[in-house]
């Protein structure tokens, strides 16, 4: 039945395009940094135009913005995946728990969802964020501890829908634990849903890090995208007209923001029967398709 | 009076404009002599010039109201205002000032001793109104005729002068009848200075008219001052290039690409150095830092040009060894001396580093006697983005002699507690300010300023103390003696070149911009007849009273 | 002859896949003639769905028209664009849907439904719409200021009338009724039934009426066709298909339905030991009619009975009427407000360790109504039913080798004893490559593997189709008496009861409104609901005066 | 209505307890935040304040070292009575003072965004869902989600740069025109929104991506329902069946989590402020913190929060409006 989705995963342009941009970014951040010893170098003198010699020109302190953006990658998007798979990790647990017992259980944790959920992240974010000491790991505590309510409210719905499916009282009927019964039985029913929150939960930690690097509540001595904007902002970049300072790193980060949506979108596209056999039809039959209109006639289809 | 906390709202965001400034129809049109010192986001109406914490208004403290002498820093000298004349007793224990007759309120009301008298009394009823703590050597103030003030001092200490003159001074018959002055906002001032009249107070805008009895007659020229709330550096810095701002205190970045080249014989900017160093301080308690030698190899490693090029887009200079700026050049005894720390010398730090027993291991870094590698944190301000690169720099000179020293920021509170207990390897901070270079090798040196680690030290945060410095200090507190004074901050001088209990990287300048399309006779280094800064209150008055439209 | 209303000849519908496409329905030839009630009747997957979806061409994707005509009052439905065909739709043909509810738009009012009907193919102000309105509340005789009520404020056969009369909205020729009465208890069902009748008489349209209840179709049309896998094997009266038909599937299908006369003999001795004994069991749920209002109402009022060992119990009761309330309460996956139950004189509410928990789990197991839902489509057959030898055997003294041996073994066994031969090659199979039939086995071995003292059977065969429906009860009924079970057997459908079952128990409404061995409440019901609820599976048992 | 009043008073207790957290929270933060106000306040002096001066500036502020639990009390007892205490950094400002002047602009920049970026995202999910798989289907999505893909602060800045700098059409600081005496004249309201126009675009671009995919998901959700195949074989027009029967039930759930797209837009908007200076809560409560102002860090947190709250609670209502199924 998977090999199925992995070749339909492959089949839908979106998917496979977010795919690929996902993965080539990943590429860069894992192998670019070798080739740039340090970054942070001053190489040249500052607020250079891009040249053959320096991809993307030099930063307002003469380093070479191409092996800065390289090298932000790598920690920009280490964070990013990790504080994405912490969030929906957070998010899981809790949904699982509140969505499967039920009752009081239920109750406390809706209640503590809510509270995160009605609380205003960034206000929170610059607080913690200038409380706790500048680096990624407390970038990443701020970003989880702001960000698991949304997911564990998704993923609550689902179980509670799951918990009421008869192979659920079946597994606990024959004696199973409820660990067991929730990771054996219903786990494994929700990977699409858990695939495309962790997605969501990477983009929304990539955005919200890069936000508050920029605020300069990062480790602004770290090489980071958001360092990078930080450091291009605070040289006046565009007021001195040198864009090149700013636009590939902002670039970098909406694509990969872009590769993600897109992944999602093949999930969700896939997963849904509806459109799956509408597509069917308008593949096959273009001219006589009608989305919304009456079942097609096509009296010699087959010729039969 | 309140220094604008450059740092901090530079930070924030850069806004940008393109190279030939199109004359966008955005441009708000001003009347009226624009001044960009403060950076809020929309003004809260408070002038009162004696608040703690400083939150009152630009230019309440020098410009409504006005102190009793100006300290001119580039002349080295007071410039007589509200007092005319100032005279110790034999003992140094008394000083008598002479009032400035014919001076009146800006509501009419006589100004004379008695206001004077009343400023002071109320600071000794109100200790938060004593900012610079002069009741703790003022033993007793009384009124030797209308216009001669005499104060008797508890202990001599002549450099009480500073803080005494430096008071502002505000209407007796005013503010005796106010029952809770802290928390007085003073809406309406009445002053003494050039510009009284609050024309306009709105969120965004505000603007300061003339004060119709002044007593320099002629004086102010320009009508009024105009101040739009600028919340950001960059929103600041953008207006002044698109020529909507007279007069103002901004750091900018690559100042001559980005604001002279857009007009530039209109388009001004000086930042004279009369200030002290920024110092890198090492924590003399800690190993290796306790040996001067040790803190000499460190000094030799760090390349000061590139410091000034690189992190401070050559606003500065690399500092002199003496610690001082050009502005104090004066206190400067150039002789020759076998130290030359502040030059780069990679080799001289290796050779000291090897006398000193250190050895390199395999991956070439350094070690000590018993090899184990050095590791130490340098530690700066998050956000404060040119001391930040300084520090890299730092980082990579030391490197480069095979010490690892990493980069850490915190956010002001956090480094600013480690640095006053003492809990950092290296920090890079500024220095005590003064007329004089006493208040800064007191502050580098002073024995009786060291406090144990852990324990908040307002100054000597490097605990460097120096038995030495403390009888000079008692007698330079004890002389008026211009000469005298000259000879013992002389010694101090050489105390501190040969123990460098705090490396001093480049002088720190006084940002200031000013435009001459609409005002003119601004100071700058033809004809420095003050600092050109609005930030450095309260000589910025100085400025106020000689500025005038262009005709 | 009687003129045609409607004709279908040699329908041919596919459903297209990537490359391919499956055949629904083929070569489907039939005609319904004036005044008429045609019943179409199949087992599920049979294709009936399909035709009517294509009457009014509203099939969903991927379904296509292949070939074929369908001639209402000589114009040829396939050939129509789509202006002509939505101005047939609804005024010369309408559809009564089965679950009514999903049929009306939530968030309109009854009242505007009716009228945008009436709007898309009349132009009409609003007050003769509203007298349209009250004329069709009074024709399904429901109380007319329901009009400005939503849907989810009426019972479930309010709505059924509402849709009927939406159906009646513009005097349709044809009313195509799929499945309309299957979700109502019997009751009200013959209400409804009666109520079409008498507006059929009235108004003069013709029904094509399709359900999976046999009993109902045959006596309730005037022709039958029964399709078997998207073709029509075979179209007569309703006399001549009851009496079995010439087609060998009609012959089969006939004798499928379980008629109650052949009841379960079998009596059983007070003086066995009882098992359970449940005694006044109340259970109270909070019925969200609307978001939040939680006004209580007892799903189980009062119920005591007991389970003998070694004897099977019949539990029969409509739906809403607590028999799955009592069937989780039981297994103890939800708990209830008051009363007692004893196992085995052991009181079940004081188990709640994991321990004896488990212990308890030991001894009662279930076989669920769906089978699609009862075995999770992740696992193959070898997980499901290698977990409960695991749990409650243990092989710790084995090495990992020796235990998975022994239990394919057992496994293996027990597919046997199930009759899925040869079992090696469903060891590892998914659900979804099984047919229902198989899947229920498989569950049902699942409950074996733990040799319970009791198994409670919930609908298990209501869901499967007639051929195979008396398969597994005689295979269920064999094991009982192999393995000296007791069964709980719970089912709406008494025929299926009476044949299993030593005893009965009538639940109505939370309550027990009848109870005694098989044989005694089959011929004297002390009840007349149960009663109703004998009768309606008899053959004969709705009137109705075809002539009129 | 008595019970959904139940419903209402239940989701208030919610609200509340929501509320006490976020307050509490916003009080023990900040006072772990190693440093205090006044340290900062002394380096702004460098040397002008002398170091004796600081104890008497320490009390003038309240920070008397009393324990933290009874500050916590205090702080509390002055909060229920509106009381939200001095600002350090505009001493003495009253901090409600602070806040009124910065709350209003944001509440307007909040609002018109919110409500715009969700009509236009709906309508465009209502249309590109009806026809699916179709060329707009294909184009707008992705496009959308290209756009609001971009870090925030990044689109705000090229608009900030293009718009306002380069075409000078829109200002690109302030509210309002400076010389205008703010009061309810057609000059003011105009001048207010041709200042609000380059921030609240901002907001709408990165607003309308999202609203458009749920409004799509939920209408293909919609449009397989039983409903709709009745309507359709009910004979009913296209535009009837789209607007009053699928779009009709598909904007019920989004209109429910309209209360969450709120905390979200709050995070736009202080990023917003603080690149076009627009004079709300965002930018003073990014000097507060830097500055370690206790008092007004917390007064702006708590208005902001409560002021979320409050919108929930208003949508809380409206659904029960929409929807007749959670009425009695």
């Amino acid at each position: 039945m998977n090999r199925s989705w992995y070749n339909r995963m492959w089949s839908n342009t979106k998917a496979c395009l977010g795919i690929i941009i996902v993965i080539s970014f990943i590429i860069i951040a894992a192998v670019g940094p070798i080739f740039f010893e340090d970054s942070n170098a001053y190489i040249d003198t500052p607020l250079l135009e891009p040249s053959y010699e320096h991809l993307f020109g030099t930063t307002g302190q003469g380093q070479d913005v191409f092996a800065q953006t390289i090298a932000g990658a790598r920690s920009t998007l280490f964070i990013g995946f990790s504080t994405g798979f912490l969030v929906v990790l957070l998010g899981l647990i809790v949904g699982s728990l509140s969505g499967y017992f039920g009752k009081r259980i239920d109750n406390a944790l809706s209640l503590i969802i809510n509270i995160f959920l009605l609380m205003p992240g960034l206000p929170l974010m610059v607080i913690i964020a200038a409380w706790l000491p500048p680096g990624p790991f407390s970038i990443m505590g701020v970003l989880v501890f702001t960000g698991w309510a949304w997911n564990a409210r998704v993923l609550r719905s689902q179980v509670l829908s799951l918990r009421e499916r008869d192979y659920v009282n079946a597994a606990i009927i024959t004696g199973e634990s409820n660990t067991k019964v929730i990771i054996y039985q219903i786990w494994p029913q929700m990977l699409p849903l858990i695939m495309a929150s962790f997605i969501g939960a990477t983009v929304y930690a990539i955005g919200a890090q890069v936000g508050l690097e920029f605020l300069g509540l990062g480790d602004v001595d770290k090489v980071t995208w958001g360092n990078n904007l930080y450091w291009a902002t605070n040289d006046l970049a565009l007021l001195t007209g040198s864009w090149w300072t700013f636009v590939p790193t902002g670039l970098c980060i909406a694509l990969v923001s872009f590769g993600l949506t897109l992944i999602n979108y093949g999930i969700d596209e896939i997963s849904n029967p509806r459109l799956l056999s509408e597509r069917i039809v308008k593949s096959r039959l273009p001219d006589l398709f009608n989305r919304n209109g009456s079942t097609p006639v096509a009296k010699d289809l087959f010729g039969k | 009076m309140k220094l604008i906390f450059k740092h901090i709202l530079y930070v924030i965001i850069g806004i940008f404009s393109f190279q030939q400034c199109t004359d966008s129809t955005t441009k708000e049109t001003y009347n009226g002599l624009v001044v960009s010192q403060e950076q809020r986001a929309s003004w809260i109406r408070n002038f009162n010039p004696l608040t703690p914490g400083g939150s009152a208004r630009w230019p309440t403290s020098a410009g409504i109201y006005e102190p009793l002498m100006i300290y001119n820093s580039m002349k080295g000298e007071y410039v007589p205002w509200l007092a005319v004349k100032h005279e110790w007793n034999m003992r140094n224990d008394v000083l008598k000032l002479v009032i400035r007759q014919d001076v009146s309120w800006s509501d009419g009301a006589p100004f004379s001793g008695k206001d004077v008298l009343f400023t002071f009394n109320l600071l000794k009823k109100i200790p938060a109104f004593d900012v610079r703590a002069l009741w703790t050597y003022l033993e007793s103030i009384k009124l030797l005729n209308e216009y001669e003030v005499e104060f008797k001092f508890s202990s001599i200490y002549v450099p009480g002068l500073d803080a005494i003159v430096g008071q502002t001074i505000v209407p007796e018959h005013i503010w005796s009848i106010i029952e809770d002055p802290v928390k007085f906002t003073n809406p309406n001032p009445v002053g003494t200075g050039p510009y009284t009249e609050i024309l306009k107070f709105q969120k965004q805008v505000w603007e300061l008219g003339k004060n119709p009895n002044y007593w320099q007659s002629g004086k102010p020229k320009v009508e009024k001052l105009t101040f739009p709330a600028f919340p950001t550096n960059v929103q600041a810095t953008y207006a002044l290039i698109n020529g909507e701002v007279d007069w103002a205190g901004n750091f900018i970045p690559a100042i001559d690409r980005i604001f002279v080249d857009k007009n530039p014989d209109k388009h001004h900017y000086w930042f004279p150095r009369a200030g002290g160093s920024i110092f890198l301080y090492p924590n003399t308690t800690k190993k290796h830092f306790d040996n001067k030698a040790f803190r000499k190899a460190i000094s030799y490693s760090i390349d000061r040009e590139l410091i000034t090029k690189v992190a401070m887009y050559d606003y500065t200079v690399p500092a002199d060894i003496t610690a001082l700026s050009e502005g104090m050049s004066r206190w400067r005894e150039n002789k020759k001396r076998k130290d030359s720390w502040n030059i780069f010398n990679r080799e001289e730090a290796l050779s000291i580093l090897d006398s000193l027993e250190y050895s390199f291991s395999n991956k070439n870094s350094l070690t000590d006697k018993d090899n184990n590698e050095i590791f130490f944190e340098i530690i700066v301000v998050s956000g404060w983005s040119d001391w930040i690169r300084a520090a890299q720099i730092i980082s990579r000179n030391l490197r480069d002699v095979g010490i690892n020293a990493s980069v850490r920021t915190y956010d002001f509170g956090a480094w600013f507690s480690k640095l006053q207990t003492g809990d950092f390897d290296l920090a890079i901070a500024w220095a005590e300010k003064g007329n004089t270079p006493y208040n800064l090798y007191r502050g580098l040196m002073s024995q009786k300023l060291v406090k144990p680690t852990g324990e908040i030290s307002v100054l000597n945060w490097h605990r460097y103390g120096n038995a030495v410095i403390d009888d000079l200090c008692q007698r330079y507190e004890k002389t008026s003696n211009q000469s005298v004074i000259k000879d013992i901050i002389f010694d101090m001088q050489d105390i501190f070149i040969e123990n460098l209990p705090a490396i001093p990287l480049f002088a720190e300048p006084s940002w200031g911009e000013y435009n001459t399309s609409r005002f003119t006779n601004f100071p700058d280094e033809h004809n420095p007849y003050a600092q050109l800064s609005p930030n450095n209150v309260p000589e910025s008055l100085l400025i106020l009273v000689e500025l005038e439209p262009v005709k | 002859m009687e003129n045609k209303i409607l004709e279908i000849n040699k329908l041919n519908v596919d459903f297209l896949s990537e490359e391919s496409s499956i055949t629904a329905v083929k070569d489907f030839s039939m005609h319904i003639n004036e005044n008429e009630i045609f019943g179409l009747v199949g087992e599920s997957g049979s294709g009936k769905s399909t035709v009517i979806k294509s009457i009014l061409r509203i099939l969903p994707a991927p379904g296509v028209i292949t070939k074929g005509e369908i001639k209402f009052k000589n114009q040829d439905i396939l050939e129509l664009g789509e202006s002509e065909l939505s101005s047939l739709r609804w005024s010369h043909i309408s559809v009564v849907k089965q679950k009514a509810l999903n049929s009306l738009n939530p968030l309109l009012k009854i009242k505007n439904q009716i009228i945008d009907t009436i709007r898309a193919h009349e132009q009409i102000n609003t007050k003769d719409a509203m007298e349209r309105c009250n004329n069709l509340m009074d024709l399904v005789e429901i109380d007319r200021d329901y009009l400005n009520r939503y849907p989810h404020e009426l019972s479930g056969g309010m709505r059924q009338r509402i849709v009927i009369a939406i159906a009646l909205a513009l005097k349709p020729e044809l009313i195509i009724m799929d499945e309309p009465t299957t979700a109502l208890d019997v009751v009200v069902e013959k209400e409804i039934l009666l109520k079409i009748l008498d507006l059929k008489s009235k108004l003069g349209f013709s029904i094509l009426f399709i359900t999976h209840d046999l009993n109902l179709i045959l006596n309730f049309s005037d022709r039958v066709g029964v399709m078997l896998e998207g073709k029509l094997v075979e179209v007569d009266s309703a006399e001549i298909i009851k009496s079995g038909g010439k087609n060998t599937y009609t012959k089969k299908l006939i004798n499928s339905i379980p008629d109650v006369s052949n009841y379960n003999q079998v009596k059983v001795d007070k003086n066995e030991p009882e098992l359970i004994q449940v005694k006044d069991l109340v259970k109270n749920y909070s019925r969200h009619s609307s978001f939040f209002s939680s006004d209580k109402f007892p799903a189980v009022d009062g119920v005591s009975f007991n389970i003998y060992q070694n004897e099977i119990l019949g539990l029969v009761g409509e739906s809403g009427s607590g028999k799955s309330t009592i069937s989780k309460i039981l297994t103890k996956l939800i708990d209830f407000d008051s009363g007692e139950i004893l196992f085995n004189g052991e009181d079940i509410s004081c188990i709640s360790k994991s321990s004896n928990l488990l212990n308890y789990r030991k001894k009662v197991q279930m076989i669920f109504q769906d089978p699609f839902a009862s075995l999770n489509s992740i696992h193959t057959v070898y997980h499901h039913l290698s977990r409960p030898i695991l749990i409650h055997r243990s092989y710790n003294k084995y090495s990992k080798k020796e235990r998975d041996q022994i239990v394919e073994k057992e496994i293996i066994s027990i597919l046997e004893e199930v009759d899925l031969s040869p079992p090696e090659d469903f060891l590892y199979k998914f659900p979804h490559e099984m047919s229902g039939g198989e899947r229920q086995r498989i569950s049902l071995a699942r409950a074996l593997l733990v040799q319970p003292q009791l198994i409670i059977a919930d609908e298990p065969t209501s869901m499967l189709d007639m051929s195979i429906r008396m398969e597994i009860l005689d295979l269920l009924k064999g094991l009982q008496d192999k393995k000296e079970i007791s069964i709980l057997f719970i089912t709406h459908d008494i025929a299926s009861a009476c044949y299993m079952s030593n005893r009965l128990i009538v639940l109505k409404n939370g309550k027990i409104v009848d109870s005694g061995a098989t044989s005694e409440l089959i011929n004297s019901p002390n009840n007349d609901y149960s009663k109703l609820l004998i009768d309606s599976c008899e053959s004969g048992w709705f009137i109705k005066d075809k002539s009129r | 209505m008595s019970t959904s009043v139940q419903y209402l008073l239940k989701r208030l207790g919610i609200y509340a307890i929501a509320g006490w957290a976020a307050v509490t929270l916003n009080f023990f933060i900040p006072r772990m935040m190693p440093g205090d106000p006044v340290s900062v306040m002394f380096a702004s002096f460098r040397g002008k304040l002398k170091p004796e001066a600081i104890e008497a500036l320490k009390n003038t502020f309240g920070f008397t070292d009393e324990p933290l639990l009874n500050k916590y009390i205090s702080y509390l007892s002055h909060l229920l009575n509106g009381e939200l205490g001095i600002s350090t950094a505009y001493f003495p400002e009253r901090v409600s003072s602070i806040i009124l002047s910065g709350l209003g602009w944001t509440l307007l920049l909040v609002g018109i965004s919110l409500v715009v970026s969700f009509i236009i995202g709906s309508l465009i999910g209502m249309i590109i869902a009806w026809r699916r798989d179709g060329k707009l289907d294909s184009i707008l999505p992705p496009s959308f989600s290209f756009i609001s893909s971009f870090p925030y602060f990044f689109t705000a800045m090229l608009l900030l740069y293009f718009l306002g700098f380069k075409l000078g059409w829109f200002p690109i600081r302030h509210a309002y025109n400076s010389d205008l005496i703010p009061g309810f004249n057609i000059e003011f309201i105009t001048s207010c929104l041709h200042h609000v126009f380059l921030p609240a675009s901002t907001l709408i671009f990165m607003g309308i991506g999202g609203w458009m995919l749920q409004m799509r998901n939920n209408m293909i959700g919609t449009i397989a329902t039983d409903y709709i195949s009745f309507a359709k074989s009910k004979g009913l027009s296209q535009k009837r069946i789209m607007i009053w029967y699928a779009a009709k039930n598909a904007i019920l759930p989004i209109v429910t989590s309209f209360g969450m797209a709120i905390g979200f837009i709050l995070n736009g908007t202080i990023l917003t402020e603080i690149i076009f200076s627009y004079p709300g809560q965002g930018y003073i409560l990014f000097q507060a913190v830097q500055a370690q102002d206790f008092q007004l860090m917390q007064g702006i947190f708590l208005t902001i929060t409560l002021s979320v709250l409050a919108a929930n609670w208003i949508i809380d209502i409206l659904v029960l409006i929409l929807d007749p199924r959670t009425r009695k």
